[in-house]
């Protein structure tokens, strides 16, 4: 396989994705265009299974998601080339294969019309990431794959059991008629399907307890493949608890079972709080960013949660339930764009550096500064600061959860306002992590050689992360004009009027929550951004304006000593305070060797080592490991090899049966 | 003869196999393990005797000649002939103590007369007591195999349960089809023969008997 | 239309207002606290000459710093400026934020605005590339993650009574709806009080006078900046200070004029000088009294101003 | 007549070919002759199945008959047949060079193959339950013979654990066969004409004394259970796969257990027609469920290649045997559909084995690493083996586990579709972390031999083909084919 032909399958292989994403994005717009609820799209595929007719179906729901993955998937198709040529470790064949099959399996998922097709296109999705992970071959990307691909598999497990137990009392595999089917289930059946579904949608989504596997593989994964894993894949287990707890399992009429809402607004919580503290703690930029992928789908679910409480229980609540889900269907189209953006520029710092920790980091904004101001741009959208999108679906989540607060009778509305002060601390977490992330990797001195000479990233991978930085700034700036996105899936979901009409009710400029002029507040993200700029400008001009004295360069003030980049302040200083605050998540353990020369008080040498634990980890998953393999060790231990065992295990089974089902 | 002489003298044939079964069990040389199974072959072959009498069928004095040429003699002198040629000592070890094994063969007994009250209506398809003897005799072969450490005790255990089937199949009415009752036979004898060669071959290259082998294991 | 002229005019004129006053209010607190530890202490317009000598400066750059330590400060003083337009100093119209053109006194906003403030200064501090800037990036943002629940807590308190985190609308609401200074309004005034401490960077949470290593946390990202860089840091810092003290008032004092007619807009403005000098006098008065807390106690000390927030909710919701 | 005399020439071809093949001496002819006859087998299956799907059951001399059941197994055994023996084009140059069979015994070793072929098409053929019963212990003897070929002490060792364990459960088979005689004989008032024959047998099935055919039932379980791998009589299984040269073990794994399923699905009608399905569906139930938990264990903590794959098989078998006991039109369907799929993927999985043993030299797992960089082919035949095996979708064995999981749910069997859940996700994990270690990775010690043999990239793209197409749509035919037998089975 001659260099030629691999950069030739490279560079076709994207061409087919970029071609496939780019039709994807026009279905989708197509689809949501309609803004009608009943189905766009019906294409019956040939008959492969006599015992299931599998179907294709559109709606504004699939259409909404669809948009999501073509999105990141341009992006991706634009960088991945270059970035595969500077990184390249196995063969293109599989890359590109994968990374193609992977995309049209999602797509393929949200456009699923009966269970079928969807478990099928499921799994596939799942064996084109582990691909995807295990296709550089280290050993860690191995044994990462492996937790992947296995955690995977036990959530379709449950999924198969729900779909199959609605086929049954449906009779086909077709969703129209397990909508139909479901309607007469008894109360406390649907919750048990319903909690079996999150269960094994919440495996894919990431979600706290079931995250363990998510900060192993997305690293391990290239970084567009990561990018489109950690924006998309998780946004498509977001459509499935969508899919079935709005609208397969909804009930005929009258709210949710309030138990479905309140698992998924405090298993949201959770997420978010568990997610972004352990990100704090991580020196890898990609495990920070699967962290934060933790983290973001926990402010989603919260979204999500809101909507669910609030759902059909009439006035008000309805309008503040149609906010509440179109805030987090935006913060999953934010989500995929920046999330997207930040793994394509780590992505660009493992091709100059091939390093990925922060500790070994730091100088690249000098040397690679267009990388450095997008990543700049995804942090600050990240943790959800004002010009940018991440804010704007932010703050549309704080006013659902306090109107809805206001609206939910006292009990609950307190915990509801817990979980907004929640969202508020994930906030500060994020922006404080999101610092060290920015500060530690671009600013300051380079801390080896790798970052000294590190160069500035492909054109055709800076143009991959301009698309989705401009994605974030468009939305960021001119929210209104995305909020007709979600009229689609929003109206598929709850009925009543789109988002649209409630939350830019006076023209797309205007942000405004609470529907009615009455209540609510409004704000203009546009001329908040315009005020913004100018002041800024004019604040530029003033430090720029040329001064007599001019600028010079001086060494930075270390009390007199020579600046070395050993008095940088690392990643693992920065986060220290928030290690000692919440030492009980983290339960810290820190190992000091000292080496000392010729008197003790000399210190020739200092290794100081310090690690953070997964609590879920080690309580849940560690201990389940070693109780198999003992258990398995211990029934091994019973096939002797000695042949007068065997006969006797044949002899026993016979008579124990005999005695038991002879006299019948 | 009758069909109620031919049931009574089924029955003595059946108790007196039992007998030999419980000779095996206690058997604790190999020579006296192999006769014994001769003798309860040629009352096997007695037993297709008296029900071809019986029955009229010839079929079954052609199996009971079969069974006297195979079981009694053919089948004894190919395991004489492997011992000799293994030259090995003839005390029969025993994995577990004789009185358990006896123990253990008693509640068989016990356990194949209560399963088989329970088919009355058999009783006129199989003469006798043939249902129960048969099955406790199967079961108290596999038993010997179980209990007993060398290879050669495990093929006069197959044979002997072999027998205990061979007892039942002749007792159902007018007994088994011909060409069935030669296939087994013919089966019987071709399993004797690989297994012999299985044994030789393998005390030959590496010296111990096959049966003490088990490196395959977990 | 006449309406939304209005609201654009008031919005640029109350934020020059702060921004003129926010020096002279740092003065104010200056001199007051050394009026108490028995000193003369500069005149109350010192921070003024100190700008205007700042910006007439050269800048004095760190050898390893990149093209963003320069930018930054600007966009630090652009965010707190734009916080500024957000917070009705004396004129609220009555009619709720949603009918004005310029709908942008959101609370949230607001804080969007200074959280960004800080991630700016931050994220420059670490540029300099010395231990000092990194130990200030890192303490200030630990502050700022233990604030920003509480702040939030205390905004919904009333956010969920007026119905709106409109700050136009809150304060705008006619003092009679909200019949008394209830319970609730005492303990979120009080956790209000400790955060106020905490944003502004006073004494117990951080000393803003010192440039001891160890004991400054605001102080320690400006260290590298110099010229007229460290002069839009510090300006940002006193528009920050007033632009809060601004927030507490529109949150519990509302006095603001409701029409254009002068004598409500003297009025409005006299009260807010008044509220503006009494806090100032309280955090002076607290500098004065109170040593400095060690950095890991502070969490307890913020947990108290999280705890009253809390209760301050759960009164006004059960 | 021709079609009917078509069932005596199946078998006759392989034996005819068997002992002309004793007469040869080069190795080159006698894998023609392998291939050739297995060919013509499979064409001869192909025309019996179209008959029997148009005409019905055939019959030849009330000993062979073909119904819709016999043609799935035939078919089974035709293709992994023709795999086998292409397969062992390239094995046999290998092993021959390696030293591992003389070249002196290959007449015996092609003649014994065909012997072993022959007597599975008989079984499956087989209309009378004891000329079942002689040719079921006819291929034991004969797999027996091959397992122990190679004459090293742990084959050996294998052969006589499988020819005692098995003949001890086939003799158990045979009284159950006896009892179920006497029954019918009963039944027909004394007269034993014909009461051999199962379709004399199934017809009359609901006059049988439901006591004897209980009874009589346990037996054949326990007695072909042993034969087919059910567990706790499973013991005897991963020696005799992991000893036995590679296509033997293939044919062994694939199509033989199926062979001794086939006896029981036999008995297993006869069972539905005297006591009603409840009796022999709980029992089957009971025995399949065992199978999976007892496998797990031994799967999870395997360090011999070959072994991990006999454990593999009872597994499965436990999965069939599942899908048996569920019963019902569709549990029964999955069961058929999976006897096929599980004898394809298994096979496949099994040649890859014994290339990767034969270039590593070893059968332990933990040594084998880096097969996709050393043999890409295999490789990816490994990982595409081991998740089929696992049950993931667009490979065979995910659909017919769904079905028996549907079945499962639909006829309210919960508590065991749920073990059954939680052991295939187990498995899943312990199959995908040998698959991988052993796939992935770097190879240590001097890297093992290139060049893959043609004729074995053959035999596994071949049934890595059907393995996909059937894991992607299920042929009309085939669909046809499973329904016949599964209400034959059901004994509509």
């Amino acid at each position: 396989m001659s260099i030629r032909t691999f950069r030739v399958t490279r560079l076709l292989g994207h061409a087919v994705l970029l071609a496939g994403a780019l039709a994807g994005a026009g279905v989708a717009l197509y689809g949501m265009s309609g803004g009608a609820s009943k189905a766009i799209l019906h294409v019956p595929l040939p008959k492969f299974f006599p015992f299931a007719d599998l179907v294709i179906v559109l709606d504004g729901l699939s259409a909404f998601f669809l948009l999501a993955v073509s999105v990141v998937a341009i992006a991706a198709a634009v960088y991945g080339p270059a970035y595969l040529k500077a990184h390249a470790a196995s063969s293109p064949i599989v890359e590109v294969l994968g990374i193609n099959f992977f995309a049209g399996s999602m797509a393929l998922v949200l456009c699923a019309g009966d269970a079928l097709t969807f478990l099928l296109a499921w799994e596939g999705m799942t064996l084109a990431s582990y691909a995807l992970v295990v296709a550089e071959g280290k050993k860690t990307n191995t044994h990462a794959g492996l937790i992947y691909i296995v955690m995977a598999h036990a959530g379709t497990a449950l999924l198969m059991v729900v779909f199959l137990a609605l086929t049954i009392r449906a009779g086909s595999f077709d969703f129209a008629a397990i909508r139909q089917a479901a309607l007469s289930l008894p109360g406390p059946e649907r919750s048990i399907l319903f909690f079996l579904a999150l269960a094994g949608f919440g495996v894919k989504a990431g979600v706290v307890p079931l995250h363990v596997w998510l900060p192993q593989a997305h690293p391990a994964a290239p970084s567009h493949v990561s990018a489109l894993m950690s924006g998309v894949m998780l946004k498509v287990a977001i459509y499935g608890i969508l899919r079935f707890g709005l609208d397969l399992l909804a009930p005929v009429s009258g709210p949710l079972p309030a138990s479905w809402g309140w698992t998924v607004l405090v298993l949201g919580s959770l997420s978010a709080i568990i997610g972004v503290l352990y990100a704090l703690q991580q020196h890898d930029l990609k495990r920070l960013l699967a962290f934060h992928s933790v983290e973001n789908v926990g402010i989603i679910l919260m979204g999500i949660g809101i909507a669910m409480l609030l759902a059909h229980r009439g006035g008000a609540s309805d309008a503040l339930a149609a906010l509440g889900l179109a805030a987090a269907l935006l913060h999953t189209l934010n989500h995929a764009a920046f999330k997207g953006l930040l793994f394509l520029s780590a992505g660009a710092v493992q091709c100059a550096t091939h390093e990925l920790n922060m500790e070994e980091l730091g100088g690249l904004a000098r040397r690679m500064p267009w990388t450095a101001w997008l990543f700049l741009l995804g942090a600050v959208a990240i943790s959800a600061l004002p010009p940018l999108n991440g804010f704007v679906s932010e703050w549309m989540t704080f006013q659902a959860l306090i109107l809805g607060s206001a609206v939910l009778n006292s009990g609950s509305g307190l915990a509801v306002i817990t979980s907004a002060a929640a969202l508020a601390l994930t906030g500060g977490l994020a922006a404080a992590c999101f610092v060290k992330a920015f500060g530690v990797t671009f600013l300051g001195r380079p801390r080896s050689s790798h970052a000294r000479d590190a160069a500035e990233a492909a054109p055709s991978m800076l143009a991959g992360m301009v698309l989705l930085a401009a994605v974030c700034v468009i939305i960021g700036v001119l929210p209104g004009y995305a909020m007709r996105l979600l009229d689609a899936p929003v109206m598929r979901l709850l009925g009543g009027a789109g988002p649209s009409a409630l939350v830019t009710v006076r023209g797309p400029l205007v942000l405004s929550a609470g529907g009615s002029f009455g209540t609510g507040t409004a704000v203009s993200m546009t001329a908040a951004f315009a005020l913004f700029g100018i002041m800024a400008l004019a604040a530029l001009c003033v430090v720029f304006w040329p001064r007599s004295a001019g600028t010079c360069r001086a060494p930075t003030w270390t009390c007199g000593m020579a600046p070395v980049s050993r008095f940088d302040y690392t990643a693992t200083a920065f986060a220290k305070p928030l290690r000692f605050i919440f030492a009980i998540l983290y339960q810290p353990k820190r190992t000091v060797s000292k080496q000392t020369g010729v008197s003790p008080y000399v210190l020739r040498q200092l290794h100081w080592q310090s690690d953070v634990v997964d609590l879920a980890q080690i309580h849940f998953y560690n201990r389940l490991q070693s109780f198999v393999t003992r258990l398995a060790q211990a029934v091994r231990r019973r096939s002797t090899g000695r042949i007068h065992d065997y006969i006797g295990y044949v002899l026993i089974t016979l008579l124990v049966t005999l005695l038991l089902f002879g006299r019948g | 003869m009758s069909i109620a002489l031919a049931s009574y003298l089924i029955g003595i044939i059946g108790s007196l196999l039992l007998l030999t079964m419980i000779v095996i069990l206690e058997a604790g040389d190999l020579y006296r393990a192999i006769y014994t199974m001769a003798v309860q072959s040629f009352l096997i072959a007695l037993a297709g005797a008296v029900l071809g009498s019986a029955t009229g069928n010839i079929d079954l004095w052609v199996i009971a000649g079969l069974t006297l040429a195979v079981k009694v003699v053919a089948l004894p002198w190919l395991l004489l002939m492997v011992i000799h040629r293994m030259r090995i000592h003839r005390k029969i070890e025993v994995l577990m103590p004789v009185t358990v094994t006896l123990a253990i063969a008693a509640a068989i007994v016990m356990l194949t007369f209560y399963l088989s009250s329970s088919l009355g209506s058999v009783t006129q398809v199989i003469t006798g007591n043939a249902l129960p003897i048969g099955i406790s005799l199967m079961l108290i072969g596999i038993l010997v195999m179980m209990s007993r450490r060398t290879a050669l005790m495990q093929m006069v255990g197959l044979f002997a349960s072999e027998n205990g089937i061979f007892f039942t199949a002749m007792a159902v009415s007018q007994g088994m089809p011909l060409i069935i009752e030669i296939g087994v036979t013919l089966d019987v004898i071709l399993g004797a023969l690989v297994m012999g060669v299985i044994i030789l071959r393998v005390k030959s290259s590496i010296g111990s008997d096959i049966a003490d082998l088990d490196e395959l294991k977990g | 239309m006449e309406l939304a002229k209005i609201s654009w005019i008031s919005a640029l004129g109350q934020a020059a207002l702060l921004v003129m006053l926010g020096p002279l209010v740092t003065g104010v607190i200056q001199k007051i606290k050394a009026r108490l530890q028995c000193r003369q202490g500069a005149g109350v317009t010192q921070p003024y000459r100190d700008l205007v000598k700042l910006f007439r400066k050269g800048t004095v750059q760190a050898d390893t710093a990149s093209p963003f330590f320069r930018i930054a400060p600007a966009l630090v003083l652009g965010a707190t400026l734009a916080a500024a337009l957000l917070v009705p100093v004396i004129f609220a119209p009555v009619t709720s934020g949603a009918a004005t053109l310029l709908p942008l006194g959101d609370a949230l906003l607001l804080l969007g605005w200074l959280a960004l403030a800080r991630f700016l200064t931050a994220a420059a501090a670490l540029d300099a590339g010395g231990a000092f800037g990194g130990m200030g990036a890192s303490r200030e943002m630990t502050v700022a993650t233990l604030v920003e629940p509480a702040l939030i807590l205390v905004i919904f308190s009333v956010a969920v009574v007026a119905g709106t985190t409109d700050l136009g609308a809150i304060a705008g609401h006619p003092v009679a709806m909200r019949a008394s200074f209830g319970a609730s309004d005492l303990l979120a005034l009080f956790a209000m009080l400790i955060l106020l401490i905490a944003e502004t960077g006073r004494i117990p949470v951080d000393n803003p006078d010192t440039h001891l290593e160890l004991t400054m946390l605001h102080e320690g990202m400006l260290l590298e900046h110099s010229g007229p860089g460290l002069g839009c840091l510090v300006l940002a810092n006193h528009t920050k200070q007033i632009v809060l003290m601004a927030f507490v008032q529109s949150l519990f004092f509302p006095f603001k004029a409701a029409g254009m007619d002068p004598l409500a807009l003297a009025l409005g403005l006299l009260a807010f000088l008044l509220g503006a000098l009494a806090l100032s006098v309280f955090l002076a008065v607290v500098e004065s009294m109170y040593a400095k807390l060690r950095f890991f106690n502070l969490p307890q000390f913020l947990s108290v101003s999280l705890l009253s927030a809390f209760l301050a909710v759960a009164l006004r919701l059960l | 007549m021709f079609m009917s005399s078509l069932l005596w020439i199946l078998p006759s071809v392989p034996v005819f070919t068997g002992l002309a093949m004793l007469l040869v001496k080069d190795r080159r002819l006698l894998s023609a002759l392998d291939v050739a006859s297995t060919s013509t087998i499979a064409a001869l299956v192909w025309a019996i199945a179209l008959k029997v799907m148009h005409g019905g059951t055939l019959k030849a001399a009330n000993a062979f008959a073909a119904d819709a059941v016999t043609v799935v197994f035939l078919a089974l055994i035709a293709l992994l047949s023709v795999a086998a023996s292409i397969y062992t084009i390239g094995w046999m140059r290998r092993e021959v060079a390696s030293g591992g069979i003389a070249e002196r015994r290959l007449p015996r070793y092609f003649a014994l193959t065909q012997a072993f072929i022959a007597t599975m098409l008989i079984t499956v053929l087989a209309d009378n339950l004891g000329l079942l019963w002689i040719t079921m212990e006819a291929t034991t003897i004969t797999s027996a013979l091959l397992v122990g070929f190679r004459r090293d002490p742990n084959g050996l060792e294998a052969a006589w654990k499988y020819i005692i364990v098995t003949t001890i459960g086939i003799s158990f088979g045979l009284f159950g066969t006896v009892l179920i005689y006497a029954a019918t004989a009963h039944a027909q008032g004394g007269a034993t004409h014909g009461a051999m024959n199962f379709t004399t047998i199934a017809s009359i099935a609901s006059k049988l004394d439901p006591n004897i055919v209980r009874i009589g039932f346990i037996f054949v379980l326990i007695g072909y259970g042993t034969k087919a791998g059910l567990a706790p009589m499973h013991m005897w299984l991963p020696d005799a796969h992991s000893q036995a040269p590679t296509p033997v073990s293939a044919l062994l794994s694939g199509a033989l257990i199926k062979c001794a399923l086939f006896g029981i699905i036999r008995f297993h009608t006869i069972a539905i027609g005297a006591c009603g399905p409840g009796f022999s569906g709980f029992l089957l139930l009971l025995f399949g469920i065992t199978s999976v938990v007892v496998a797990t264990p031994f799967i999870l903590t395997q360090h011999n290649f070959k072994r991990l794959l006999g454990y593999h098989s009872v597994e499965h078998v436990g999965i069939i045997a599942l899908g048996l006991g569920i019963g019902g039109p569709l549990g029964t369907y999955a069961a058929f559909l999976h006897i096929i799929n599980h004898g394809v993927t298994k096979a496949l999985v099994f040649f890859v084995a014994g290339d990767a043993i034969g270039r590593y030299k070893t059968h332990n797992m933990d040594k084998i690493q880096g097969l996709i960089r050393v043999a890409p082919y295999a490789g990816t035949f490994l990982m595409m083996g081991a998740f089929s095996l696992a049950g993931t979708p667009p490979f065979s064995i995910f659909i017919s586990e769904l079905l028996v999981i549907k079945a499962g749910i639909a006829s309210g069997h919960f508590a065991a579709i749920a073990v059954f859940l939680v052991m295939v996700i187990a498995i899943f994990a312990g199959l995908i972390h040998h698959a991988g270690k052993m796939a992935f990775g770097e190879p240590e010690r001097p890297v093992p031999e290139k060049g893959e043999p043609v004729s074995g990239i053959l035999a596994m793209t071949v049934l890595a083909g059907v393995m996909l197409v059937l894991g992607l749509t299920v042929p009309s035919a085939l669909n046809g084919a499973l329904t016949m037998a599964a209400e034959v089975t059901l004994g509509h």
